[in-house]
């Protein structure tokens, strides 16, 4: 059975090691936050100025100065930081960032992500993740395995404009967890019950399918 | 030689049609609402912002794409508006979008003294088209201009009489690095306090880069996405 | 993820000969001299050093180069010490002299992961010797790289056990960039506090910059050139 | 009667005006800071990262935390601000400082400066005299006219390592005011006593004299 976002965002929390900082984009990303393991302890970095990110606010407690980078109202940790854009962006190109989550409408089999144009419709703009994924070393691409027409977002190219090229090293959909190789997307985990088959037929890019696949283990 | 002004028309008073303007903020957070409301009243047209945002309908830069007063924006993310839409379809708008980093680190290097910089964000997306791109490392970079804009507007939590400038949490964003990189740098703040009553440790923004500042009033500070937690 | 180490030695375990390390400070102020005393107890050679300046005789970096222990100074301005000047004149000891604010320039480009800036810093010199001149707007600018060390080693006031640093006065100069600069950024500070104690909007290098800190101790702070007025 | 060390920096104090951000240099520049005029009120930036820098401490209240760029014991005054060397030179290169004072070694008809090495002595550094020299709108040395040797100091072009070139708008010097202009140095005023024909004695540079020259005046 195809993984909820929530699934998602909690096979996705089981990439992050003790002392990560990590951005989480808006979507399914952020919902990685709720499913950090017990003992992990990182911290989330917000790209408009925020290290030490915590949850929402209690109702009456929201403050307009403090909101994160989907314009949420937000609250801080014990030992958050604010800080300007160009520092933000600086610590984002420097590497500083272990791990960069976040949404994609296509993914090529090499690595290119397609996340901000859908030309022919209105363009909001690409925000910070152009910045996000030519500067991360370690970015988890988090979506469904095909758009809503049944399609796959898994492709031999994008098709959308590019957001950033051979950047993608992971993806986690609703019925796969993935990893970008110099041959293609190397599966690695099905969602339960899901048949290699099916991921097969809905992945257009080259796939690579060794072995025995296990199934994704949420714990 | 004073830099308080008595309030946001006089601070803007020079700001003429066709001016390149910096506007602090992201989303509606630390946007300068007084020196938006004031250029609304003043009417001045074919303005250039570069701003990371472009407001909602009826609040911030909104308020001056509905009197037309926008020629281009140049922003990372815009159209929260129906109107903003509205007028980029139309053809009446003109909008550049660049990168979050590299608009931020353009008012930077602009604030620095920096002509231009390097950035690999958008190597490879039509961002690139028309840029210079240079290897270093292995890894291609983009070559950036400095912003070199006429006025910038920005809104500082707290200020003194010499222009130091404070930011509170994450309404600070982009609003140091377009204090810096003003050619007339006007700040509005929410608490004016005469010089030497801010930390000297703690100042954001030096005086030196802000031209005028004034005790802002009647602060809306509205907040776009309103999300809770239950308790 | 504990950032906190014992003292000074345990921080500096992994320096190897042929290091190259950034120090924090300009002239004695703001040094690191704990890890400096570490590094000398320790007897690390052949260090390239990246310091705004080389210490006294007796102090700073001055007690490494009476070990013996650098081989190369890069550094604005030096030389305020003898056995300084007699290792440069005998051959033993490199230097290269770069201006202040293209140290400092290179130090922040490091920590913005910006691969290289322009500065007009130089132009005509024999600074300029080898280097890439380009014009822009009509004035010609040196092309400069960030700089790549293995460490830096940097003092701050305060810092908590995030990592977030706060420095005190002009103690600050280096120290920020350099703490922002290096693949492993080493703090010691004055006073070490818990998680949370430090106030988010005054942190001067947030905690992912710094990968170890620890509390110093027995900080001598010696004045270059005590300067009085008659009361 | 030649000036007094003092007193180029009294004629130099002249140039300030109100509301001027000005960087010191040391030596006789450092002096400026002494004869501010009435009324005026400047703002002292020390490089290594200070603005509205104030007098030397009082004995006992020297803090080794507190130095100007020169190394010595400072104070802060009112609205000062402290920041990092960055943005201290950030500052300069982006023309914020209104005015610079500095000594110099030699200074060409050109405007070229030469004040930091000296082949065949040892070499101390730079420091941030060529980020001043080649970013500050508006600088003026403050030298002797001559070397210790009695050599002029003011020269058709620089014997020694330049420091920046086409730079120097101002000199003030023991005997003489001059501008830089595109035909070499206008001679503006001459110290007390001081005649014409001995400055160009001891000017090797272009030197231009325009009509009757005026004495200083330091009020």
């Amino acid at each position: 059975m195809a993984l909820t976002k929530e699934q998602i965002a909690q096979r996705i929390a089981k990439e992050l090691k003790d002392g990560y900082y990590v951005n989480l984009g808006i979507g399914i990303p952020t919902l990685v936050a709720n499913y950090i393991p017990e003992g992990v302890n990182v911290v989330l970095q917000s790209e408009n100025g925020l290290l030490g990110m915590g949850p929402f606010p209690l109702e009456g407690d929201e403050d307009a100065d403090m909101i994160n980078a989907g314009k949420q109202t937000i609250t801080t940790l014990p030992g958050s930081a604010f800080f300007d854009s160009a520092m933000s962006f600086g610590m984002i190109r420097a590497g500083k960032v272990d791990l960069t989550v976040l949404g994609a409408m296509e993914v090529s089999d090499q690595g290119d992500i397609a996340n901000w144009k859908i030309p022919g419709k209105m363009v909001k703009g690409m925000g910070g993740a152009m910045d996000l994924v030519a500067s991360a070393q370690n970015i988890i691409v988090a979506m469904m395995h095909t758009n809503p027409k049944g399609a796959s977002k898994l492709l031999p190219a994008c098709t959308l404009p590019l957001t950033g090229v051979k950047c993608i090293k992971k993806i986690v959909t609703d019925i796969a967890v993935l990893e970008v190789t110099p041959q293609g997307f190397m599966l690695l985990e099905r969602a339960p019950g899901v048949s290699v088959e099916e991921i097969k037929e809905k992945t257009t890019g080259r796939l690579i399918v060794n072995g025995e696949i296990p199934e994704i283990q949420f714990v | 030689m004073n830099k308080i002004v008595d309030n946001a028309e006089i601070a803007i008073h020079d700001i003429k049609d066709d001016a390149i303007l910096m506007l602090g903020g992201f989303g509606l957070c630390g946007i300068p609402e007084n020196s938006i409301a004031a250029l609304v009243k003043k009417g001045v047209k074919n303005l250039t912002c570069i701003s990371n945002n472009a407001g909602v309908d009826d609040f911030g830069i909104g308020l001056m794409l509905q009197k037309k007063q926008v020629k281009k924006m140049i922003s990372s993310y815009v159209g929260e508006n129906a109107e903003f839409e509205r007028q980029l379809l139309s053809g009446e708008l003109e909008v550049e979008l660049i990168p979050q980093g590299t608009l931020a680190t353009r008012c930077m290097a602009a604030g620095y003294g920096i002509p231009a910089i390097f950035t690999p964000a958008g190597v490879g997306t039509e961002v690139a088209t028309g840029k210079e791109v240079r290897n270093f490392n292995g890894k291609d970079y983009l070559l950036e201009f400095a912003f070199d804009a006429d006025f910038a507007l920005v809104k500082a939590w707290k200020g003194d009489a010499d222009g130091n400038l404070i930011f509170k949490a994450t309404a600070r964003n982009f609003n140091p690095l377009m204090a810096m990189a003003g050619k007339i740098t006007i700040a509005e703040v929410e608490e004016l306090v005469p010089s030497g009553e801010l930390d000297p440790n703690n100042i954001h923004v030096p005086g030196i880069y802000v031209h005028r500042i004034f005790q802002g009033k009647n602060y809306e500070k509205r907040i776009e996405q309103r999300t809770v937690r239950k308790s």
